[in-house]
């Protein structure tokens, strides 16, 4: 059985990718890419827990999490194709209608 | 050496090499074998005789197809996104491979790589991911005829999906397992109705619930394999070859082999989950001769319609999948659940 | 044999994963970043959850991930184009923020500062196999978020159709107005 | 399955409004009348089996209840969605679905050219679920469902020609004032409620005896509350003023609604609430008094009016105060005896009124009528059987149900309602034989061929705001001849007819017959023998009998007498008591009254609190709370740049926060 440090320990990794991801790209498809990694990494550390739990629940969680996940995209990207329409671009650092 | 055959793990891990093995090689001869077969009866059927010049009967046909496949040039279209123009072709005869590793031809664990409990998932799965190889594929050679093939095909197998996954459903309610070893298994012995035995297999095609899902599965194999009367992907009237357009050589004869891997694969999965799978009459090791009959049967069927039946409209072809198969089969699902449970309650 | 795979699989999803955030070409981060789902659906794999593994493979890869690939292809990306002194200051930010992050979360891993709350001593009945004993809590215990999922995913199905379609005039105002 | 499914009934017409809201704008006009017939035609065939199984049982077992589930549940009390079929809601829900079922058949002739045909149906569907959800209750809650439900389909379909003003108004006076008798009521279930931890009726009555003092402030209060209620729905003193101006609905509706089933719900909750009346002496009197006095002014009032539909209006608020005033003398069988056979022959009048209103083409002044009876052969029929039958001739079906409650009132020593009852028994025959004479005798008076220019010929109506025309969307034309309407209204009319003449046999009692009367024993399970009633002899019930008879008698020589053979008596009449006159065609001005003592003033004390409280204390607190979130944000809006870049960075600051908390603990 894998000790649930290794787990937990690649699941800090991808996370950790995701963030940076988000935060060095601007490529709006990019971005929302490492979102899904971090969702991700989130549903590793689920799954690991589950195991050492003897538990399903966790296993559950990730499957709510990936439902989530497919709505997220599926109206995430309408916005950016919505927005790409609108400004011809997709690099949030040149989208800022909503600054306050 | 002598410790290491001892060994639990690697024992199974060498039978499962070896059937790998056996299987790849085996699929790469009925492959080129199908292609010859396919171009035999559909001569047949437009009243020629096909090929008939390399050997007799034109059986050596295959292996000098191969060789002149594999002498053509190379060709790399310009602007075209090398790496993943060559990815592409690998990525179509991918998933098809894999999906054979879980298709039980005889009685587990001899005649099955290995019998997973959720192969139907690999199944679906590995069908879902079918669609890369081909959008890639258009979508790398930078040519519009290409592309829009690409977007095509992949529009189409993503649609017929949704009703060929809803349509196992009522198979899954019947046989209570996803391995696939599991739903043959429940379609064995005697077709029984309120308790008299009928003259009939129990297989999943015999019920009535299963009757509909089965067509439904059989319209969507032909969608998933791009296969007339949906092969729109490759409409040579108005897309040229679809997205294989730029393909020459091996390239394009790895598209090819797996489409036809894909039908092979496809039919297996319909005799397992509708057609009783090995199940036969005779003593068991005949399995796989049943196995492999209905398959020739399913694949020759196959071949038959696409020289039969005209080539679909595109909208017609999505009107069809997402207004009429999908909720035909949803409906189905919810019939079944609801007869089942009234006869295990009743 | 189970921990070489592991490691594998691992090593596979980490490179990939910083190959997405990598590359410039979105076609080819959206090619690693399915690359790295079915790794991670391998390591699933490995830790008994064949149900959840199948499911990445098809949620992700399969429906997920096209969808990907078609927004792409029809917004018809290039590479991106990352100069300046702008973006050179994001990138440092933003990799020192990850890297505090690695260290943060390794040291909580290495403490265990987690807690992994009560072990069950019984384990899941795994008869009939790890998706019917999902099937068997999501349809007694979880039924109710269950039945709301759906409902969620029927209002991003109509939201995005909604979105998609548009009204083309509006838009066309809007975008001449700023 | 031993029960008949009792759920099945109100589901039916429930089903069938789903059903039309979803698909009705494919099925057309012959599908939705199909689709609300037939579901209100079935409900029918379910109750008369529902009934059957009842009527097959001993008397004592005659009690079906059936839960379809546990509505809410808070701490010990608890609501049912439960359905009760005794002796008592059997007749009830016979005459719903019943004569729902012919008025439903009925519309489809009636409002066969009208655009919001569907929506119609929609209505009508939704009212009999809810009045079938009424009378089938097992408990005050879910009866307070229907009651409300009924209460909203009246108001839709008052105001059904939401595009004519005066329409509009009437539903919502309707609503308006039905609201403050379901306060009332629903002020009285709470009441229940508290005293005895349960709406269930059964619980209810079986508790009352236990928990309250006969006569006692408690139960007088409770039951004067439900009273109240009852007085809403059924259009008594002093929340009557309703009834008269609901005519501005279709025809069908009047009958449907506001003549056959709704305005007897009061009626219903009153003897179904028996048990607990009959431990309040003194609201049985209130009960009584009230009831006697709304017969006699609401038929003073229809001796003058002159549009046919509202000369029935008032003769239905006078009927359901003689039911009341059984109820009030304790005769409640005899009012749910008269509740059943109005429901008959004022459902014929009112459908009758609509034909006679259909074939003059929007017409319902009766002074522009007359000589219909050639021209109009079969409604002339059936509606001179149900003007007998109103006025209470022998063997008509009301005759009998009217005579038990005036036997009743006498035999109970309350003369002074007995002659209240005979006198408004006199005013019944006259007016209702005044309309008839007015509508089918005599000479026409009106032109076949010319168009009516009805709008000014109402102008110096004192009441043009409700004048007198239903005629939106009609678009045959308003000249024509005058003709006998189709076969869908005049069957229901015939079937009702033969029911207006025999529907009251099943209540000839004690002089004619040995032993009580079909209609007292089927209801002697629910009612009991009634604890004060004594018997008269058999000669004096004669003699009561023949008093009445002779009394309609003449209303009826006089009505024929002052509108067919010298009219110069009526003008002459009028004439002379001027005044009266006045008073009576002005309905007492009852309705300016209730406007100077209660409308104008909520209206103006409304416009004053408006004034001071919302416009300066309400909005300065929220334009002051604005104020200072105007300033506070124009500080904190330098954070939203608006990259999403920056949020993400600020997220993943809180997430490192968050990590060292984790770290340090």
């Amino acid at each position: 059985m894998i000790p649930v440090e290794w787990s937990l320990a690649l699941s800090a990794v991808l996370f950790t990718i995701g963030v940076v991801g988000v935060l060095v790209r601007r490529n709006a498809l990019v971005i929302f890419m490492s979102i899904e990694l971090m969702l991700n990494a989130a549903n590793l550390a689920f799954v690991a827990f589950a195991r050492q739990q003897n538990s399903l629940d966790g296993q559950i969680f990730v499957f709510f999490v990936m439902t989530v996940a497919a709505a997220e995209v599926a109206v995430g990207l309408a916005i950016i194709v919505n927005v790409f329409r609108l400004r011809e671009t997709v690099f949030v650092d040149e989208i800022n209608l909503l600054k306050g | 050496m002598a410790a290491l055959m001892q060994n639990e793990v690697f024992q199974v891990a060498l039978w499962a090499m070896v059937k790998v093995g056996i299987i790849l090689g085996v699929m790469l001869g009925v492959v080129s074998y199908l292609i010859y077969a396919e171009r035999k009866i559909c001569g047949h059927i437009q009243a020629r005789t096909g090929p008939n010049r390399v050997g007799p009967l034109g059986l050596l046909q295959p292996i000098a197809d191969v060789g002149k496949l594999l002498f053509k040039e190379e060709f790399t279209p310009a602007g075209a996104n090398k790496i993943i123009f060559h990815i592409a072709p690998i990525l179509a005869v991918f998933p098809a491979i894999v999906t054979f590793s879980v298709i039980p031809m005889g009685p587990p664990p001899m005649f099955v790589v290995t019998d997973i409990n959720v192969g139907l998932l690999l199944f679906l799965a590995m069908s879902s991911l079918g669609v890369y190889g081909i959008t890639l594929g258009g979508w790398s050679s930078n040519n519009k005829y290409a592309l829009l093939g690409g977007l095509r095909s992949s529009a189409q197998m993503i649609s017929y999906e949704l009703a060929m996954g809803l349509s196992t459903i009522p198979v899954l309610l019947r046989s209570g397992t996803l391995s696939l070893s599991g739903i043959v298994d429940s379609q064995g012995g005697a077709y029984q109705i309120g308790g008299t035995t009928l003259p009939l297999p129990n297989w999943g095609i015999f019920h009535w619930y299963l009757v509909l899902p089965f067509f439904i599965f059989l319209i969507c194999s032909f969608a998933e394999t791009n296969r007339a009367p949906f092969d729109l992907p490759e409409a040579e009237g108005e897309l040229v070859a679809g997205f294989h357009t730029e393909y020459s050589s091996m390239k394009w004869a790895l598209f090819f082999l797996g489409e036809y891997m894909n039908m092979i694969v496809i039919c297996s999965i319909i005799v397992t989950l509708f057609l009783g799978g090995w199940h036969g009459p005779g003593p068991a090791i005949l399995g796989i001769v049943w196995y492999l009959l209905k398959l020739f049967a399913l694949l020759f069927f196959f071949i038959w319609v696409r020289w039969t039946y005209p080539r679909l409209r595109y909208d017609q072809l999505m009107g069809f999948g997402w207004k009429v198969l999908l909720p035909a089969s949803i409906a189905n699902v919810v019939i079944a659940a609801v007869w089942l449970y009234w006869r295990a309650n009743a | 044999m189970v921990p070489y795979l592991f490691l594998g699989f691992a090593g596979l999803l980490i490179a990939t994963a910083l190959m997405v955030v990598l590359h410039k070409n979105p076609v080819t981060s959206a090619l690693f970043l399915v690359l790295s789902f079915t790794s991670l659906a391998g390591i699933y794999l490995l830790l008994q959850a064949e149900f959840i593994g199948m499911v990445q493979i098809i949620v992700y890869a399969g429906a997920i991930m096209v969808l990907f690939l078609f927004v792409i292809m029809y917004l018809n990306l290039q590479h991106d184009v990352e100069k300046g002194a702008q973006i050179a200051v994001r990138r440092g930010i933003g990799w020192m923020v990850g890297a505090l992050m690695l260290l943060f979360a390794g040291l909580i891993v290495r403490n265990g500062g987690f807690s992994p709350g009560p072990v069950q001593a019984v384990p899941p009945s795994l008869e009939g196999g790890n998706a019917q004993a999902i099937g068997r809590v999501l349809y007694s215990r979880f039924l109710f978020p269950f039945e709301i999922t759906s409902i969620l995913l029927l209002v991003a199905m109509v939201g995005a159709i909604v979105m998609i379609k548009g009204r083309p005039a509006a838009d066309g105002a809007e975008g001449e107005k700023e | 399955m031993n029960l008949p499914m009792l759920w099945i009934i109100p589901a039916l017409p429930l089903a069938a409004v789903a059903l039309n809201l979803l698909f009705g704008d494919r099925l057309g006009k012959k599908g939705t009348s199909f689709l609300a017939c037939g579901a209100v035609g079935l409900a029918f065939a379910a109750a008369i089996r529902a009934v059957l199984t009842l009527a097959a049982r001993s008397p004592e077992e005659r009690q079906m209840v059936e839960t379809a589930w546990t509505w809410f549940r808070v701490g010990d009390f608890s609501a049912d969605v439960s359905f009760l079929l005794d002796p008592l809601s059997a007749i009830m829900v016979l005459v719903v679905t019943g004569v729902g079922f012919l008025i439903h058949i009925y519309s489809i002739g009636y409002m066969a050219e009208d655009p919001s045909f569907r929506r119609f149906f929609l209505y009508l569907n939704l009212f009999m679920f809810a009045m079938l959800t009424l009378v089938l209750a097992d408990n005050y809650l879910l009866m307070f469902v229907g009651w409300e439900g009924v209460g909203l389909c009246s108001y839709l379909l008052i105001g059904f020609w939401h595009e004519k003003q005066s329409a509009t108004d009437a539903g919502k006076k309707a609503f308006i004032v039905n609201r403050i008798g379901d306060f009332g009521f629903l002020l009285g279930v709470m009441f229940l409620i508290a005293w005895t931890g349960s709406v269930n009726y059964e619980r209810v009555f079986a508790a009352a005896p236990h928990l309250f003092v006969a006569g006692g402030s408690i139960i007088t209060l409770a039951t004067i509350l439900l009273f109240v209620g009852a007085t809403g729905k059924s259009a008594q003193i002093p929340l009557f003023v309703w009834l008269p101006d609901a005519m501005e609905g279709p025809t069908p509706v009047s009958a449907l609604i506001h003549a056959a089933t709704m305005v007897t719900a009061g009626v219903y909750m009153v003897v179904r609430s028996h048990v607990l009346f009959e431990m309040a002496p003194a609201t049985l009197e209130v009960v009584a008094v009230i009831g006697a006095a709304t017969a006699l002014m609401a038929a003073t009032i229809g001796l003058v009016q002159n549009d046919i539909k509202r000369v029935l209006a008032y003769s239905t608020v006078s009927q359901l105060g003689y039911m009341f005033f059984a109820c009030g003398v304790g005769a409640f069988g005899a009012g749910i005896f008269h509740v059943m056979t109005h429901a008959f022959f004022k459902a014929l009048l009112f459908l009758g009124a609509g034909s006679v209103i259909y074939g003059m083409h929007h017409e319902q002044d009766m002074r522009k009528m007359g000589g219909l009876a050639g021209k109009m052969p079969i409604t002339h029929l059936t509606m001179l059987l149900a003007t007998i039958a109103i006025a209470g001739i022998p063997p008509f079906a009301g005759f009998w149900s009217k005579d038990e409650i005036l036997a009743k009132a006498f035999a109970t020593g309350h003369y002074g309602i007995f002659a209240a009852g005979l006198l408004g028994a006199l005013m019944t025959a006259f007016y209702m034989f005044r309309l008839y004479v007015l509508t089918f005798r005599g000479k026409p008076r009106f032109e076949e061929h010319a168009a009516h220019g009805h709008a000014d010929a109402h102008g110096h109506d004192a009441h043009a705001a409700h004048g007198a025309h239903d005629d939106h969307g009609h678009d045959h034309g308003h000249g024509g001849p005058v003709k006998e309407s189709p076969w869908s209204m005049t069957v229901p009319l015939s079937i009702l007819a033969v029911l207006s003449v025999a529907g009251g046999w099943v209540g000839i009692g004690k002089p004619f017959i040995h032993g009580e009367s079909w209609m007292a024993t089927w209801l002697e399970p629910v009612l009991g023998h009634g604890p004060h009633m004594k018997h008269l002899s058999a000669p004096a019930e004669f003699a009561l009998m023949g008093l009445s008879v002779a009394v309609a008698a003449f209303g009826i020589f006089m009505a024929f007498r002052a509108y067919l053979q010298q009219p110069s008596i009526a003008t002459a009449v009028r004439e002379r008591f001027a005044g009266v006159h006045n008073a009576l065609y002005n309905k007492y001005w009852v309705d300016e009254f209730y406007g100077a003592i209660a409308v104008t003033p909520i209206h103006q004390g409304a416009m004053r609190l408006w004034r001071f409280w919302d416009e300066k204390v309400v909005d300065g607190t929220v334009n002051g709370v604005g104020y200072v979130l105007e300033g506070v944000s124009a500080l904190l809006r330098l954070f939203q740049t608006g990259y999403v870049g920056t949020y993400a960075l600020f997220i993943a600051f809180g997430v490192l926060a968050l990590f060292l908390h984790f770290l340090r603990s």
